[in-house]
């Protein structure tokens, strides 16, 4: 048996395991970690040798006695199965400190087994080499990570959200089944072969079916209403797997769809492109509105799915423009990113989790202050933003860094192409300053300042588990922010097996490039080192006291009087207020008496505002006007049955 | 000459508009025991072999159609004592014309098909009258008891047409589908007694609080 | 060799610079101003004096001065100084300084937020919104000039004669690029209209309130910092203003380094003419550079195809 | 010897009328095992029946066979724990139908000849009318009217269908015996005009007692007012004896080139059946009558994968067994909620995860494989449904039928969050029994299993069933 197959079964034992320990909570808690832990530790060893051996390989089963369950690796797969192994170990390790009730020991269990399922079904869905096997895979994905999300299921607002999750999966599973089918009618088999030689009309048609049905689960607007209920529902260090790992399959999906239909047309790029770049701004624009802090980072998902889009855009219109290195530079840029969010998301998950536990609220204008207690918390979560917001020397920048490379080689070219790439490139800028705005405001209002109420007082940061899951993820995104050189090889190397046609993609050409940002980031550090040997140089010998902040001449500073997490968003959500309706709730002071008032906002998303009122809405208006029909009376139901006679009999 | 089969048949066709008009149950029950009646003869006079079995399944027929049944139904009014005539959905003046217009429509849609040059001429159009007068009291009358007797004369139509066309039919397979209508019939009478006890009345206005 | 010694020389002069625009300012107000290397005198002040922080800081507070600082520092290293090479150049490096100077940007806003002061994040907050829409318009101008250049680092743009091909290029409408830019400048370092550095309201106030914290080295770091990024762009603006290549290394130092004292002259004096935007309407003041880089890039491109 | 099969439950169920009721409930189980231990036999050996005019072992009807045995066994362990619970005051009654119901359907599996086919569908329906009035309240007994007039009218319809055929027969000159085999391998030379009026009125007929719309009105009512045993029959067999008529006419129809109409009849019951049931299931107040409505839902997949022939034909068949399967276990756990809540609107459960957690997985797994969730069989069905659809070229029928999928997904997936999740403080009125929670799990288990795991015999015998809707593979 093969080492990944090896793999994914002490990945299910480590999770079926606990189920049988059930109610000895350190004892289950254990076997659970080191089962799923060793798993995915020996998943990612595998796949990462396998990727970068550019090693294939493939197995079948047989299935039903009809069907063959085909999983093959190629070097695609095998970069996104480093990613969902690795994300998935530190989530395990993790999870050891962060699941803390043994109240709920057996619910913990259940809650390890379909987190094991989850991990090894995403693992089988970038391995799926035919229709079945995918879509099985794909489907155990989506149904055990609902199970993930209402771990916590006596809040309404988590049923809810729980409810919305399974409604999209199911339409997303039923719009790729879709796709499939329009396929299977072409070729007439459950591979993905014959792809190349169907019609154009067909390859298009597949292609927008399976771009919605990828989307909803990787989150594109508008199918991404789901995601930021979704994952601020499920435990942290699920959501940080959702979030990080789980939305990238979809992803993958457009990926492998893309490159087995060889169907070059500027339409994809042109669709992807744009995709990106509403779900980027609108997502980091949701993501500013929010107060919620799991769910801020859950709509910045969003907007990271917007960039990595923009990458696989801009690598489409250069495929269809003949434009190898633009193409080879979007996808690349674009898969980097999706292994750079995988970490940096992770990372910010953990350590909203870490806030959440210790504090018991998600609600960033509840906190303020952490930074003081918990200073590994906070420094890795510092670092996260930073990453995320693309910034060098962070890893995020490098990814971004080529999709800006990839997007001004389409500068060069002619009309759309042209106009979409100005686009892309200006779109990526906006998307960077408003994340920039964005964490620099969750940062700010939760880590910094003053606690803003009792939850946020005097919080330690206990659980080494969990400390050590964030701090690795935090030096990968160093690693690769300063030396992207394996990292991008990588990357190349999984663009390969998108079959553009430009056989093997030479490296020396992204190789300068890692060379520049290694050595701009070198120099960054070095620079930094020495104006920080400077400023130790000029404290030398001075008195250095502490006192109060300054508060403008005024002496008696409350908490409250701290600039708040919506407030420091307002007048950026202004600009955007066509696409991000501000909802207040605030009673007029009235009467000699007055009662006591308040002041409430929230920012709502126009997505979910118009599915309610654009699509639910008539479908149940629609449905309820037709209630007629079983209206009881015994006379007309035989009519019925006469007047489906009477109808047919034309036709005989 | 005139037939026995054209007459039983005319009768037939006649007893069914008089079901139209009929607003008495009692009545419309003899006029469904002499359909019973009529309708199991059929069969004797079409003049296929005879032979003992034949005769005997058909004395047989002619007793559960033309007897059992309706006294079945008879018994049933009898012992939950109908005092009150519930009014049909459709009048009775208006059914009978509707009824006519139905017959005459169904019997000229009847050409459309391929009939079998053996076939007596007015048995299709006696079985279609038979059928939709049946179906035509399941729609339109609220009195149960005469849906269940619409039901019966909808199963005398069919009836007629199998024994006619289906000259392979075994007897056996017959006497099945009449013992199976009978016992339909039994569980219908069955049921419209607990109608009765637990209403106090046979109209279906009550029986309409199963809808959406 | 060279690009170092203009390197230093930038290093060494900005505050001079940023002296000229307060002596303008003062002679528009009848006064006789501060002398013209006031900068020199308060850094030195600085340099020697200790630091109060704040019970609410933690060590972002202290970071905050040195990175913005870096990034302004690393920013120079790679622009072309009076139409020479810069002392590092790479394909793509404007990305980098551009996300650069958004580094330093963070770690000002998170140095001001540590404080906990109700002022300070409301500055943060602007100091947060504006520059998203001078990044757009920088992008901007970045599509614009590698779709004439085909290159992607800034001494292709003001390194030699490459800003006279670009104006060739282009044509009349790189004043509307000029003014964007111009406009970018403005509100990247705080001055009016968008920000006024010499205000007593602090609540009207983007970049000063956000230092009020910061004293001692840590503010002579922040106000270097501020020195080196105007100095950045106002380069910039004016390699696009005198484009002019003079062939002989002096005269080209010469005009460089006259054509900078203009731009900081002209700022002095939009300073001194104008008064500040409504908080609200700062936006749209921004968003005109946008429109005008976007209709030059649009324009350009028109006659280029 | 394989007519032994009805016999035994018909004679055990005329016993159960005389004997005493605590004799029933072993009665049942009893029967249920010796009946599922014969089937078996049946599968194994296929002897040839006594009578073969007018009964046949076919691969449709071994199917069918087995999966009410296996049903009525485990619903019978099952109905031990829910009479003890649910005291019903005329056991002897309802035992000695059970039984009768489970004769009437298995004659309806076995018979050939398309007379006896009618007889025992119409006795199914004799059969189960007392059950469905078991409760003896108003409700019921008026369910129990609407069952036995349209069920009796509609398959009354069924019977001059089957007599039209026959004339189809008498104009074509065949000379053979009136049975669904003979008429197969004869079909060419039927008269074409009359065998579509015959598969018209057949059609029309079965379907009715299918639960196709809009001839399906009956089915929420009587499904909903049965006790949950025999709603769980109902539901997931008695439907499919109405189905094997429809599909032996349907494979007749086929055999005589008249395939393409009759599928595409099949396809728009299909298509109205699934739209009917979105109707109702959105805004469903009760959770019995939204199964029902569930199992219309699912009756009009079967339709339109019968009726797109091929290899939906052969995920029409893997629905079929796995629909049995997965919604019998459904009713039964439906019966634990009416007997642990009290009430049977959805409102006022809620907490079911809580209440009862032992009905809850039996309630949430069957809602995820009746949705199509692996690993249950449905999933495979249904992706075979909408694979082979697009494969015929049915784009419009297969957008239709994704989408309305797709709204009764959300519908029935809100309602199952508010039984299972809902906050309440109900604490449950009955304790669960293990007769009353396996016989879904081992309902649910060998759905799971066959949807990983299928024996060969079983895909033979489905690969048979469909040969002539050109499907199977």
């Amino acid at each position: 048996m093969d080492l990944f197959f090896l793999s994914l079964v002490i990945i299910i034992l480590g999770g079926a395991l606990p189920l049988s320990i059930g109610r000895r909570f350190a004892a289950m808690k254990t076997a659970a970690v080191a089962g799923i832990g060793a798993g995915c530790l020996l998943g990612c060893i595998d796949s990462g040798f396998k990727l970068s051996q550019t090693a294939r390989f493939s197995a079948s089963f047989d299935y039903l006695k009809t069907f063959s369950l085909l999983f093959q690796m190629d070097s695609l797969s095998a970069f996104f199965l480093v990613i969902i192994f690795a994300i998935s170990f530190v989530a395990t390790v993790y999870s050891y400190h962060y699941m803390n009730s043994p109240g709920k020991s057996f619910r913990t269990s259940v809650n390890y087994f379909f987190f094991s399922l989850l991990i090894v079904s995403m693992a089988l869905v970038v391995t799926a080499g035919n229709m079945i096997a995918f879509m099985l895979s794909w489907e155990i994905m989506s149904l055990s990570s609902f199970f993930l999300v209402i771990y916590n299921y006596q809040t309404a607002e988590n049923r809810r959200a729980g409810y919305l999750y399974l409604v999209f999966s199911h339409i997303g599973a039923m719009s790729i089944l879709t796709a499939f089918g329009i396929l299977y009618g072409y070729t007439g088999s459950f591979g993905f072969a014959g792809a190349g030689s169907i019609t154009d009309t067909g390859k298009i048609l597949i292609f927008i079916f399976a771009f919605i049905g990828f989307g909803s689960k990787a989150g594109v607007f508008p199918f991404h209403v789901w995601l930021p209920h979704a994952h601020p529902a499920a435990p942290s260090h699920i959501s940080a797997v959702m979030s990080g790992v789980m939305i990238k399959v979809g992803v993958y999906g457009i990926l492998r769809i893309y490159s087995i239909l060889h169907f070059h047309t500027p339409l994809f790029g042109e669709m992807v492109l744009i995709a990106g770049m509403v779900s980027g701004i609108l997502g980091v624009v949701y993501a500013l509105g929010q107060s919620d802090l799991k769910r801020l980072l859950a709509y910045s998902s969003v907007e990271n799915i917007g960039i990595i889009l923009i990458g696989i855009g801009i690598g489409m219109i250069g495929v269809s423009s003949n434009q190898p290195v633009m193409a080879v530079l979007g996808f690349a840029g674009g898969l980097l990113h999706v292994m750079n969010h995988s970490l940096f998301k992770s990372l910010l998950f953990l350590g909203a989790g870490i806030v959440l536990q210790k504090t018991g609220t998600r609600s960033i204008e509840a906190l303020g202050g952490l930074f003081k207690n918990m200073k590994i918390s906070g420094a890795t979560f510092l670092i996260g933003s930073l990453a995320i917001c693309g910034l060098p020397p962070f890893n995020g920048f490098v990814g971004e860094f080529l999709i800006y490379l990839g997007g001004f080689k389409g500068v060069s070219l002619e009309k759309t192409s042209f106009a979409l790439s100005l686009l892309g490139i200006v779109s990526l800028a906006v998307i960077g300053g408003l994340s920039l705005a964005c964490f620099s405001r969750v940062v700010g209002i939760v880590f910094q300042g003053e606690p803003r109420s009792p939850a946020a007082v005097g919080r330690d940061e206990k659980g080494p588990t969990m400390l050590i899951s964030m701090l690795v993820p935090a030096a990968f995104c160093i690693l690769i922010g300063v030396f992207p050189q394996v990292f991008i090889r990588s990357a190349v190397k999984a663009v390969s097996s998108l079959e553009l046609g430009y056989g093997r993609i030479p490296l020396e050409p992204f190789m300068e490039m890692t060379g520049n940002i290694t050595r701009a980031a070198m120099l960054f550090l070095a620079v930094l080192f020495l104006v920080l040997a400077l400023r130790t140089f000029l404290y030398r010998n001075k008195p250095v006291s502490r006192s109060g902040t300054w508060g403008c001449g005024f002496t008696q500073p409350t908490v409250k009087m701290q600039y708040t997490g919506s407030s420091y968003a307002a007048s950026i959500l202004d600009f955007f207020r066509p696409v991000a309706p501000r909802l207040e709730d605030h009673p007029l002071i009235r009467g000699r008496f007055p009662q006591k008032t308040h002041y409430r906002s929230s920012i709502h998303d126009i997505a979910e505002l118009h599915m309610g009122n654009l699509i639910i809405r008539p479908i149940l208006f629609l449905f309820e006007r037709l209630h007629w029909i079983q209206h009881g009376d015994i006379h007309l139901y035989i009519g019925y049955i006469l007047l489906a006679i009477i109808v047919l009999l034309f036709f005989v | 000459m005139i037939h026995p089969i054209d007459t039983a048949l005319s009768l037939v066709i006649l007893s069914a508009l008089f079901s139209f008009a009929s607003s008495r149950l009692p009545g419309l029950i003899k006029v469904l025991a002499f359909q019973g009646v009529a309708v199991s003869l059929v069969p004797l006079f079409i003049g296929h072999e005879m032979t003992s079995g034949g005769v005997s399944f058909t004395l047989t027929t002619m007793i559960i159609r033309g007897v059992i049944i309706p006294l079945s139904i008879y018994l049933v009014i009898k012992k939950v004592a109908i005092r009150r005539e519930v009014e049909p959905i459709i009048g009775y003046h208006a059914s009978l014309l509707a009824g006519l217009v139905l017959i005459v429509a169904a019997t000229y849609g009847s050409h459309k098909f391929n009939i079998p040059s053996s076939t007596h001429p007015l048995l299709l159009p006696s079985a279609i009258t038979l059928l939709i007068t049946g179906i035509f009291l399941l729609m339109t009358r609220r009195n149960a008891i005469a849906m269940v007797l619409g039901y019966i004369m909808m199963e005398n139509g069919i009836y007629l047409v199998g024994t006619t066309f289906s000259v392979r039919a075994h007897h056996i397979v017959e006497f099945g589908i009449l013992l199976d209508v009978l016992a339909g019939v039994m569980i219908m009478a069955i049921i419209l007694q607990n109608i009765k006890q637990t209403f106090d009345d046979v109209d279906t206005a009550h029986l309409r609080t199963l809808k959406e | 060799m060279e690009s170092f010694i203009l390197w230093i020389m930038a290093i060494l002069l900005a505050p001079f610079f940023s002296g000229v625009i307060l002596k303008v300012k003062a002679f528009f107000g009848g006064k006789k101003g501060p002398p013209v290397l006031i900068n020199y005198y308060t850094l030195i002040k600085l340099f020697q004096k200790g630091s109060v922080y704040s019970t609410s800081t933690t060590v972002v507070f202290k970071l905050g001065p040195v990175v913005s600082l870096c990034a302004a520092v690393i920013a120079l290293m790679f622009l072309p100084i009076a139409g020479r090479q810069p002392l590092l150049s790479f394909n793509g490096d404007v990305i980098f300084v551009l996300y650069l100077l958004g580094l330093g940007r963070f770690f000002t806003i998170a140095a001001a937020m540590d404080t906990a002061s109700p002022f300070e994040g409301m500055g943060a907050a602007r100091e947060a919104y504006f520059p998203i829409i001078c990044e757009a318009t920088m992008f901007m101008i970045l599509v614009l000039f590698v779709k004439l250049t085909g290159s992607l680092s800034l001494s292709a743009y003001f390194a030699g004669s490459s800003p006279m091909e670009i104006w060739h290029a282009a044509g009349p409408q790189m004043v509307f690029v000029i003014i964007a830019l111009f406009i970018v400048l403005l509100t990247e370092n705080a001055r009016v209209p968008v920000d006024d550095p010499a205000t007593h309201l602090e609540l009207t106030m983007i970049h000063e309130v956000m230092v009020l914290d910061h004293s001692g080295p840590d503010f002579a770091l922040i106000e270097l910092g501020a020195f080196y990024k105007l100095f950045f762009y106002a380069t910039m603006v004016a390699g696009l203003v005198f484009p002019f290549d003079l062939g002989s290394p002096i005269a080209g130092f010469g005009l460089f380094w006259l054509s900078l004292l203009i731009i900081y002259k002209v700022v002095g004096v939009t300073e001194s003419v104008m008064a500040r935007y409504r908080m609200d309407l700062v936006p749209k003041f921004i968003l005109t550079s946008f429109a005008l880089a976007f209709f030059a890039a649009i324009i350009t491109l028109e006659f280029i195809q | 010897m394989v007519e032994i099969l009805f016999v035994i439950p018909f004679l055990t169920g005329i016993m159960a009328f005389f004997l005493n009721p605590s004799a029933g409930r072993p009665l049942l189980v009893i029967t249920g095992a010796l009946h599922l231990f014969l089937s078996v036999l049946l599968w194994m050996n296929r002897p040839e029946p006594i009578f073969s005019d007018y009964f046949a072992v076919t691969p449709e009807g071994l199917l069918s066979l087995l999966v009410i045995s296996l049903l009525f066994f485990l619903i019978s362990i099952y109905t031990t724990g829910y009479l003890a619970a649910a005291k019903i005051r005329s056991e002897k009654i309802f035992t000695g139908f059970m039984l009768l119901f489970l004769s009437t359907m298995t004659m309806v599996t076995l018979s050939d000849h398309i007379m006896v086919m009618w007889i025992a569908i119409e006795a199914t329906t004799l059969a189960s009318a007392p059950l469905i009035y078991t409760h003896r309240s108003k409700a019921s007994l008026e369910a129990t009217w609407k069952y036995v007039l349209i069920c009796s009218v509609g398959i009354a319809l069924a019977l001059l269908g089957s007599v039209l055929i026959s004339v189809a027969m008498d104009i074509g000159k065949v000379d053979a015996e009136v049975s669904f085999s003979a008429l197969t391998n004869a079909a060419g030379q039927l008269d074409p005009k009359w065998l579509k009026a015959g598969f018209v009125f057949i059609l029309v007929g079965y379907g009715t007692k299918m639960g196709l719309a809009p001839m399906h009105t009956w089915l929420p009512d009587a499904h909903s007012e049965a006790p949950s045993p025999a709603s769980a029959l109902l539901s997931g067999v008695l439907l499919n004896c109405a189905y094997l008529g429809i599909f032996k006419t349907n494979k007749i129809m086929c055999a005589a080139g008249l395939g393409t109409f009759s599928g595409t009849i099949l396809m728009v019951f299909g298509i109205a059946s699934i739209l009917a049931a979105a109707t109702f299931i959105l805004k469903q107040t009760e959770y019995k009558r939204l199964l029902a409505y569930s199992s219309i839902e699912n009756m009009g997949i079967i339709a339109f994968g019968t009726g797109v022939g091929g290899l939906a034909a052969y995920g029409a068949m893997i629905c079929l067994i796995h629909h049995s399967l997965i919604k019998s276990s459904l009713f039964l756990t439906s019966g634990n909620i009416l007997l642990g809540y009290g009430t049977r609107l959805i409102e006022k459960t809620g907490g079911l995860v809580r209440v009862m957690p032992k009905t809850f997985v039996a309630f949430f797994g069957g809602f995820a494989g009746i949705s199509g969730f692996p690993p249950f069989g449905i999933f495979i069905g249904e992706l075979l449904i909408i694979i082979g659809a697009f494969r015929s070229a049915q784009y419009v029928g297969a957008g239709f039928f994704i989408l309305s999928l797709c709204v009764i997904f959300a519908g029935f997936a809100n309602h199952v969050m508010k039984i299972s999740f809902q906050d309440t403080n109900v604490t449950a009125q009955m304790d669960e029994k293990l007769s009353m929670v396996w016989p879904q799990y081992i309902l649910l288990l060998t759905s799971l299993v066959l949807c990983i795991w299928i024996p060969d015999t079983l895909y033979q015998t489905i690969n048979k069933a469909v040969f002539f809707m050109g499907g199977g593979f």
